[in-house]
């Protein structure tokens, strides 16, 4: 049961990834794309997760907690870069 | 302390480089001290690592005491110890003509320099492949930064060739490491070149690729053609200092080529034996060729002797092609000349820029220099030196290079060699009788220069009588040198004592 | 996997290679990092690829070959090093030449 | 000994001019003149040991490798050199005094003059192949140094680098020969080489070593075609050129001849080529002496004519040729250093040597007129002369000895039309300076010279009659020595003035009614020759190096082009080819290990790597969009590392991921939004074949070794993870201990890295848009609200993770540098959002000390191990326990982490903070007079 | 003398800091509690400077509250969105709401903001320069004022309870 | 283990899936930028909750005991994930997005304070 779960969680979670993709390649405009990179990055932590239950082990659960840390730097960082151009002013 | 004494060559520019390092501004004075200190200190060490290389043992230093292959291992040999020694000699004079102001020029010079230093020789001393491309990249980033040093949009654009090309190497070494660590499962040269001798045939392929993948690394480090186009305008754009330490840089390439081939891929390689031979023949005529023209073209003292260096560079790996004993020992010896007095010469066209004002090092007419005597004695012995004439070291290093190839070897390289002798005769005449002879005319221009500078120069160039007059036990340590580098069972041996109970 | 890795590799390889062909420094500092990021993917993959064994000793199992990960570890923090350089080079670059070609130029000839 | 202080003497002389220049000339010349003098004595010394036979060898080792010896010899032939080296450099000497100027440098002139009487001396005297060429290629630097003494004179320039390009060419071309010749002898030592003559002539390299050493000895002696150097040499001070390129130098060419005689004549191949040449050689100087109007010329090509007159001799090679070479060596040299001097005195007392300006000078230089007439006597073999000895001599051996087979006659009649023109020239010289009346009037009011500074003249001219006289007196002897040198045996000869009524005699009273008829009617010869006068072989030589530059500067254009994009293309074409040689050497790509199943995640993955990969190179032209596909790769890299088991790789790449994505956006920000579309397609599909050809390289060989099993010596750091190194995570225990060398060197690089780009952004000249790639305004809300409350919030927070990844990374995931990156983010995610004013006022230490006390740590860490005993960054680590808190581990290898950990934090806050900085006040200078007054902030159109 | 204002600035913080240490190092070890003490003690001192504004929490346990009633609304807002983006036939009525602040914090306002876009189809687009509104995109609203209401009365009153009294 | 634990977890998972599949749903077929915002910002979010949920009581039934390290990562995205969507949608009201003609309330006023003046030529176009 619990594979069958994973093997479903998996598929949709890749296919939100696809979307994501769909998104960040037609845009239209850099928000847009933006936000598809930032949901990329939260959908990636789902499949960090996934990937320790198929394992069985916790060794990946900093590299979620990174990405979650991390991915949102990158976003503040485009938003002010579309914002303001200079990001550190 | 002695055991120790291999690795001080790394400690000391590192922990000189941290005290330079630790503030960014002001105290020149103790900068200075420090460096100067640091660098002489570096010369005795090098005097004490040759002597101990001398008595014709192997020594390494397992660093966190892990014995090869599984720990960094550095190694000192005869070759490794001559380099050391050269780059501390070289260092010297960089370092105490940049004190004269040229390390005020822009920031943290005399760190940066100590740590140019600890990437060079840290590369010189290393047996293990990986390690090398952390001290190659330790030895470029530094470069860069020095490169830059003093600013101006002609270094910048250099630096953008230097450095891009770099990098591309920089993956590329990645690349072939790795392969031969798929190839092979170490890292420690010693031990792949035992792995190598007993190579399952299906991994050949693997090994050829990778080796000749890093000849790539190694052939544009050492400028060879078609892989120089980065150096000239590098060499002509760097501050003065900067570049005659970077006359060792090209060295570095070739010592590595040379380390690594003659470890790796000696006879007992099998069929993978001198794999990289007949490239380096081909490219170091073709490099010989094209620099050959450069020097003729240049139309700028420091570009003329960046070509200088390139000449250097052909006749060196025409030496490693050769691959007998005698050549590497010929090659040897032309190396520590043709390091030091392109050093010095790359100084000494500071100096002569500085003293004809707008003209600069370009060889066209200017002002007279005030003090055009001494200079243009000095131009006078550092071109004779490089050009390969008498007295001076040049004629015998060529004369060695010439003296060891071989057969249908000479038909290529005598002409193409003697025709770039040529070459750079007629092209440093043309620059000597230009800015010396021609312009004499018209009011003195430039100040004196400081006496540092002149010592700098002097340091450097008084190698090519000094080669001369000790051209006997110098070329006695390069033949045994090479006679240690085409035996290089011995350094497996030492370095893996283990290995032979193991196969 | 392998198939599909090495493709991986490959294509990436190309891919920043091609970018380190354009003339400006921009795509260029992209694609060497793109390039850099292939190179850690190659040789990280020389010990072989382990889907299920982190090397972290706790007894039993097998595992990835450690080796390898320490150096693409020691190669990320070094391109890592030389991006950083090399695009602020390149930033530099343009504020002398006042554009950004590789080569400095005025114009764009081609 | 004595050799070898006769060598090396005026070696050591160099340093006498030099030393004594600043005491007043007389001096100066006095004490140069000891030397040559005492080194003469000295010769002279060894007469009678070389007259009884002795063999005068000394010999030090010097490089063996080479053989290369500090050897010298004194025999016959050295002898005669070095008597006309030492004697006539005297006499040069005393001449010199006289001849310059006031206020010219004397001191130098003599350095430069006793370096070439050294070198000379040591040609003569080499009994080492190399080191003859040692001292050969001296006389080229010496010749080099006096042809442009006057060196504000464009002439003496000129003629100085043509001397040293053509001397100097054949140098190396010599260097070529003598290498070549000890080969074939086995030895470089001479007597060696003299004796294997056979060999040598016998060896298959023979003609090409011959060419080889024959362009050096015809380029220095000015053999055709290689002779038009020496007319211009002239443009030397007098002194020089009698003594340089009429008496010595020029017969460097000769005497290597006469020295490798024995080794190298005995072949066809030398009784064709240097007979012709000489003979060439030999005409084509007299007629152009004939037709030249100024004075050094005349004597210049004169003295072409003379020296092919000797390669004739030596060319024939019977021992009375080589005794007659030897013999005119010696006239040739008497004879023409006196008329070169002559030369000198006219020119010096007229200020003219132009021989249409000259005329008459027997009325005020009656003195001058009469040693010139001899000396030109003597030149044209006038009976009771030198000259007409040797001359004699070569008329019969011409005649005695026949080469070229068939067309034997050739060289007799050729030497005849030599003689012919030798008298032509000879009574022209005389009569046109002395007797005929001058045409106009020469610049100076003539005079005749001071007495000593005739010296030299009169006691050349006097030997030149006393040898002519009593030549059996005078030099049998040291001819004698000198043919049994060349020869190797005794020679039989009689030097007598008469030797009856025979056919030399025939050709010499031919040679003197044409020839002085010849005179006669030269104006009429001048008009055939107008022609050629405008040939001027320093314009031809200059043009061609010109043309040479040019060509060399457009082939290094056409090779580099300076362009990146081309060199870049080299860089992965000389890749590519080298990966493809080692492909084809595979017989199958893929090993014995065999593919892996896959799965649909790994294609997914697989997928998004590619399609980042290709949408990044695709959208390279606009650039924020293509860092977010590159961001894409980054991500999936990451996962892909966290997919095979590389949870640090994972991290490492995930936080160097985000740093790299805003560093180039700061970058971005300075950099132009879009990339032109300037590259032609056809560069794009040959880059694009580039690219992907080594992409396919890299992916076979990726692939073939991943198939393949593994050999690693892995297994040892799994075994010795915990027991040697304390820690379980084997990638972190390898990092900071089994190659904690490798992770110092790179921080060491890390650290440079903020160095060097602190470097860059000093002094950065901005270009700030003041709107984005669209021309819209900037948002004015430079720190947005909710940002900046997040940004504290985030901060502890992400200090505490970066504890928690440091303190577990020897066991667990992490380690210094993951933990280094997270603090550096956290503190740049402050500067984000509140700007550098805010965050320096908190952050108000520099980073630079962060990152080299970094550095410092991990080197003192691995220092410390020195202090047990063990070798640099050993490490140590003990499992302690205490109350309460219970069993915990210590280790170095934490510390040396610590100092990873700071060197990240410092050197990413330079890389990236001070790129930030750059727009604001806090830019980042240099002067520390500037940083105390904040810089101006660039101006900025924000609102 | 040492006041425990100066060594524990933020108790709260220090609090959480303790409590996300222990959940780091999955240990509930003695040592673990000391060392994530001290790190929940020196790391509010080290970063205390960044905090310009000291948000003070009057009311606990009013904070504890809310956290729950946000969580629960989450949840319910999360199924009305799935619910509202996963039915193509129905017609969505997005608005763009300007809603007037109470809240004076800047701490306090992103709290809000940050709750706001957790919850019910909402999502805070901007907060005015000078702070006193605080724009609102929401993707299906029938009534503004509702909303408005809504907002105020679940989200914006008890924080300023918690925070600003 | 237990079956009812496994079918917790698996509802779990599933529902977390589900979550982040209609986030990302959302974000690519809704019909302007400001109605895309929401999706990720709140079913992501909670997706990712809901697997981490998931995750959590596996490791507690697997190892034996509660371990709710998990929920640090929950934490951080109910941290970052709203002010992220604040962000974007204040870039998109900075770059004058579209929105579609039905939405209500358009922010006209203070679109005008976020955008600031009028147009200017960027510079890349004058030279460089
Ligand atoms: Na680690
Ligand atoms: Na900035």
């Amino acid at each position: 049961m619990l594979a069958f779960a994973l093997y479903i969680t998996l598929a949709l979670v890749v296919m939100a990834l696809l979307m994501n993709l769909y998104r960040l390649v037609i845009g239209p405009s850099m928000p847009d794309r933006v936000l598809a990179m930032d949901t990329m990055y939260v959908n990636s932590i789902a499949l960090i997760v996934l990937l320790g239950l198929w394992l069985n082990s916790k060794t990946y659960f900093e590299s979620a907690l990174l990405i979650a840390m991390l991915g949102f730097i990158s976003t503040v960082a485009v938003c002010k870069y579309v914002l303001r151009g200079d990001i550190i002013e | 302390m002695i055991q120790h004494l291999i690795v001080l060559p790394v400690i000391v520019p590192l922990v000189a480089g941290i005290l330079l390092l630790y503030q960014r501004q002001g105290l020149i004075r103790y900068k200075r001290t420090v460096s100067v200190i640091a660098t002489i200190l570096m010369l005795l060490v090098a005097i004490g690592l040759v002597n101990m290389a001398i008595q014709g043992e192997i020594v390494y230093y397992a660093l966190g005491d892990w014995q090869p292959p599984f720990g960094i291992v550095l190694v000192l040999d005869r070759l490794s110890a001559l380099m050391l020694l050269l780059t501390a000699l070289l260092a010297i004079g960089a370092v105490i003509y940049a004190c004269a102001g040229d390390d005020e020029k822009g920031s943290n010079f005399h760190g940066l320099f100590q740590w140019q230093l600890l990437g060079i020789n840290g590369a010189f001393l290393t047996g293990d492949l990986f390690n090398l491309f952390v001290f190659f990249e330790v030895l470029l980033l530094a470069s860069y930064a020095l490169l830059l040093h003093g600013g101006g949009k002609a270094r910048i654009q250099a630096s953008v060739h230097y450095v891009v090309l770099n990098l591309a190497g920089s993956s590329l070494f990645l690349i072939a490491v790795g392969i031969l660590y798929g190839a092979t499962g170490t890292l420690n040269m010693a031990d792949m070149a035992q792995r190598l001798a007993n190579l399952p045939a299906e991994r050949e392929g693997l090994v050829t690729a990778g080796a000749l993948m890093l000849l790539v690394v190694f052939g544009l480090k050492a400028a060879v053609v078609p892989l120089y186009f980065w150096l000239p305008r590098a060499y002509a754009a760097a501050p003065a200092p900067v570049a005659a330490l970077f006359a060792i840089m090209t060295k570095v390439g070739i010592y590595a080529i040379l380390r690594v081939y003659t470890l790796m891929f000696s006879d007992s390689a099998g069929t993978l034996a001198a794999l990289e031979q007949s490239w380096i023949w081909w490219l170091a005529l073709a490099t010989l060729a094209v620099a050959g023209v450069g020097v003729i073209a240049a139309r700028d003292l420091r570009l003329l002797v960046a070509y200088l260096v390139l000449i250097s560079v052909g006749t060196l790996l025409a030496g490693v092609g050769i691959r007998s004993p005698e050549a590497i020992s010929a090659l040897l010896y032309y190396l520590v000349h043709t390091t030091l007095v392109t050093g010095g010469l790359f100084l000494l066209a500071d100096m002569i820029g500085q003293q004809r004002g707008k003209a600069g090092t370009r060889i066209v007419k200017g002002r007279p220099m005030v003090q055009g005597g001494g200079l243009a004695l000095l131009f006078f012995i550092g071109s004779i030196a490089v050009i390969g004439m008498p007295p001076l070291s040049g004629a015998i290093g060529k004369a060695l290079v010439l003296n060891a190839a071989e057969g249908t070897q000479r038909l290529w390289l005598w002409p193409l060699l003697l025709l770039a002798s040529l070459a750079s005769l007629i092209a440093l005449s043309r620059a000597g009788s230009t800015m010396f002879w021609r312009s004499q005319r018209g009011s003195l221009s430039g100040s004196v220069l400081p006496r540092r500078q002149w010592l700098g120069v002097i340091w450097l160039l008084s190698a090519a009588p000094l080669l001369v007059a000790l051209a006997g036990p110098i070329s006695a340590y390069t033949q045994a040198t090479a006679e240690q580098l085409t035996n290089p069972q011995r350094l497996i041996d030492t370095l893996l004592p283990d290995a032979e109970e193991a196969l | 996997m392998e198939t599909l890795y090495a493709i991986t590799t490959g294509v990436l390889t190309a891919c920043g290679l091609y970018l380190t062909l354009r003339g400006r420094t921009f795509p260029v500092v992209v694609g060497l990092t793109l390039t850099s990021y292939a190179v850690n993917l190659f040789l990280f993959s020389m010990g072989g690829l382990t889907t299920d064994g982190a090397a972290i000793v706790h007894g039993d199992g097998r595992y990835a070959d450690p080796l390898p990960q320490a150096l693409v570890l020691t190669a990320i923090v070094i391109g890592f090093a030389m991006t950083a350089f090399v695009v602020i080079l390149a930033m530099r670059a343009r504020s002398e030449a006042g554009n950004d070609h590789v080569d400095g130029k005025k114009e764009d000839r081609e | 000994m004595t050799l070898l202080w006769i060598a090396l003497l005026p070696l050591l002389g160099v340093l006498v001019p030099a030393l004594t220049a600043q005491r007043g000339r007389t001096l100066c010349s006095l004490a140069t003149g000891i030397v040559p003098a005492i080194a003469l004595l000295l010769t002279l010394m060894q007469l009678p040991a070389l007259l009884a036979g002795e063999a005068l060898r000394v010999s030090v080792t010097w490089l063996p490798e080479l053989g290369l010896e500090l050897a010298f010899r004194l025999d016959g032939l050295s002898l005669l050199f070095n008597l006309l080296i030492l004697g006539i450099g005297l006499l040069i000497l005393l001449y010199a005094h006289f001849y310059l100027a006031k206020d010219e440098p004397y001191g130098r002139f003599y350095a430069f003059l006793i370096l070439f009487m050294a070198s000379m001396v040591g040609i003569s005297m080499s009994d080492n192949l190399i080191l003859l060429w040692l001292f050969w290629e001296l006389t080229s630097l010496s010749s080099f140094l006096l042809i442009g003494f006057w060196s504000y004179r464009g002439d003496a320039r000129k003629g100085a680098r043509m001397a040293l390009t053509i001397t100097g060419a054949g140098g190396l071309a010599l260097l070529a020969g003598l290498l070549l010749l000890g080969d074939m002898a086995g030895s470089y030592r001479m007597d060696d080489v003299l004796a294997s003559g056979e060999r040598i002539v016998a060896d298959g390299r023979y003609p090409i070593m011959l060419a080889l050493v024959l362009l050096g000895a015809f380029t220095k002696s000015a053999q055709f075609p290689f002779h038009f150097w020496l007319p211009h040499a002239m443009a030397a001070p007098t002194p020089v050129s009698a003594y340089l390129h009429s008496a010595t130098m020029v017969k460097a060419g000769i005497f290597l001849m006469a020295r490798l005689h024995p080794a190298i004549a005995d072949s066809e191949l030398w009784s064709v080529v240097v007979p012709l040449v000489g003979s060439i050689t030999l005409l084509y100087g007299a007629w152009f002496a004939l037709f030249k109007t100024d004075l050094k010329a005349i004597l210049a090509f004169s003295t072409i004519s003379h020296l092919g007159l000797i390669t004739v001799l030596l060319g024939i090679g019977s021992p009375m040729a080589v005794l007659a070479a030897l013999f005119h060596i010696v006239n040739h040299a008497t004879f023409k250093a006196a008329l070169f001097m002559s030369a000198g005195i006219i020119d010096h007392e007229t200020g003219t040597r132009e021989l249409k300006l000259l005329g008459g000078l027997r009325k005020t230089m009656p003195v001058t007129a009469l040693l010139s007439t001899l000396a030109a006597a003597a030149m044209a073999g006038v009976p009771l002369f030198n000259g007409f000895l040797s001359k004699e001599m070569f008329f019969t051996e011409t005649l005695a000895t026949p080469v070229l087979g068939g067309l034997s006659w050739l060289i007799p009649a050729l030497a005849a039309v030599g003689g012919i023109l030798s008298v032509a020239y000879s009574v022209r010289l005389v009569h046109a300076v002395f007797y005929k009346p001058a045409k106009e009037a020469s610049p100076k009011k003539p005079h005749e010279p001071p007495h000593l500074m005739r010296l030299p003249v009169e006691i050349l001219v006097v030997l030149c009659v006393v040898v002519g006289l009593f030549p059996a007196f005078f030099a049998t002897n040291l001819l004698d020595l000198a043919t049994q040198a060349v020869l190797g045996e005794p020679l039989d000869f009689h030097l007598a003035i008469w030797h009856g009524v025979n056919l030399p005699l025939v050709m010499s009273i031919i040679a003197f009614a044409v020839g002085i008829a010849m005179y006669w009617r030269h104006a009429d010869l001048r008009r055939y020759l107008q022609p050629f006068a405008s040939v001027d072989a320093r314009r031809v030589f200059e043009r061609f190096m010109i043309t040479l530059s040019y060509r060399a500067e457009q082939a290094i254009a056409a090779l580099d082009g300076n362009s990146l994009q081309r060199f870049m293309g080299w860089l992965l074409l000389a890749a590519l080819c080298m990966g493809v040689l080692g492909l084809v050497q595979m017989d199958i790509l893929s090993g014995s290990k065999g593919n892996q199943p896959t799965d649909g995640i790994l294609v997914f993955g697989a997928g998004m790597l590619i399609f980042g990969g290709i949408a990044t190179a695709a959208t390279h032209r606009y650039r924020l969009i293509s860092l977010l596909m590159l961001s894409i790769v980054g991500l999936f890299v990451a996962l892909t590392f966290a997919r095979f088991s590389a949870p640090d790789l994972a991290l490492t790449q995930l936080s160097v991921e985000v740093v790299t994505m805003i560093l180039l956006m700061l970058a971005l920000f300075f950099l132009p939004q879009r990339t032109p579309r300037e590259s032609s397609p056809l560069r794009n599909v040959r880059d694009m074949l580039l690219a992907g050809a080594l992409g396919l390289v890299v992916a076979s060989l990726n692939y073939a070794v991943m198939t393949r099993e593994t050999l690693s010596i892995s297994s040892f750091f799994m075994a010795n993870s915990v027991p040697g190194g304390g820690g379980h995570n084997v990638v972190n225990v390898i990092l900071v201990d089994f190659r904690g060398f490798d992770t110092l060197g790179e921080i060491t690089v890390l650290a440079l890295a903020g160095l060097a780009i602190f470097k860059l952004l000093n002094r950065l000249r901005l270009f700030m848009p003041h709107s984005d790639g669209e021309g819209r305004v900037w948002s004015p809300d430079r720190y947005p609200a909710i940002l900046t409350s997040i940004s504290m919030t985030l901060l502890p927070l992400a200090l505490l993770v970066s504890v928690f990844i440091f303190l577990r990374g020897h066991n667990q995931p992490g380690g210094g540098f993951i933990a280094g990156l997270i603090t550096a983010v956290a503190l740049i995610l402050l500067y984000m959002a509140r700007g550098v004013e805010w965050a320096q006022a908190r952050l108000d230490f520099p980073f630079q000390p962060v990152a080299v006390v970094g550095v410092a740590i991990a080197t003192l860490t691995g220092l410390g191990s020195w202090l047990f005993g063990h070798p640099f960054l050993t490490s140590a680590f003990g499992y302690f326990s205490l109350p309460l808190v219970g069993k915990f581990e210590l280790a170095t290898a934490l510390l040396f982490d610590l100092g990873v950990y700071l060197a990240v934090v410092g050197a990413t806050l330079m890389i990236l903070a001070n790129l930030g900085k750059v727009t604001t006040a806090h830019r980042p200078v240099i002067d520390p007079k500037e940083s105390d007054t904040p810089a101006q902030p660039p101006a900025k159109e924000s609102r | 003398m040492i006041t425990p204002r100066s060594w524990l600035p933020t108790p709260v913080l220090s609090i959480l800091l303790l409590i996300v240490w222990l959940l780091l190092v999955r240990s509930y070890a003695f040592g673990q509690f000391v060392l994530g003490g001290t790190l929940a003690i020196v790391i509010p001192l080290l970063t205390y400077r960044f905090w310009d504004a000291r948000p003070r929490i009057k009311k606990p346990f009013k904070l504890l509250r809310y956290g729950l009633r946000v969580l629960g609304d989450i949840v319910t807002a999360n199924f009305e969105v799935a619910y509202l983006i996963s039915n193509p036939w129905r017609t969505l009525k997005p608005h763009f709401i300007e809603y007037p602040l109470i809240l004076e914090e800047r701490f306090t306002i992103t709290l809000l903001a940050s709750t706001i876009s957790l919850t019910p189809g909402t999502v805070s687009a901007n907060l005015r320069m000078d702070g006193k509104s605080l724009l609102i995109h929401a993707l299906n609203v029938d009534d503004e004022e509702a909303l408005i209401e809504q907002i105020r009365e679940r989200y914006e009153r008890p924080l300023k309870e918690i925070y600003e009294c | 283990m237990q079956l009812v634990i496994e079918a917790i977890i698996s509802l779990l998972l599933i529902a977390g899936g589900v979550f982040v599949f209609i986030g990302s749903l959302g974000m690519a077929h809704l019909r302007d930028f400001y109605m895309r915002l929401h999706g990720p910002t709140k079913a992501t979010t909670l997706g990712i909750g809901c697997m981490l949920i998931a995750s959590m009581v596996y490791f507690w039934s697997v190892e034996g005991k509660p371990d709710i390290q998990e929920m640090l990562i929950t934490l951080f995205l109910f941290i970052t994930a709203p002010v992220s969507a604040h962000l974007l949608a204040k870039t998109g009201l900075h770059l004058q997005l579209p929105h579609i003609d039905t939405t209500e309330g358009k922010p006209v006023e203070l679109r005008d304070e976020e955008v600031g003046d009028k147009p200017v030529p960027h510079p890349d176009r004058g030279h460089g």
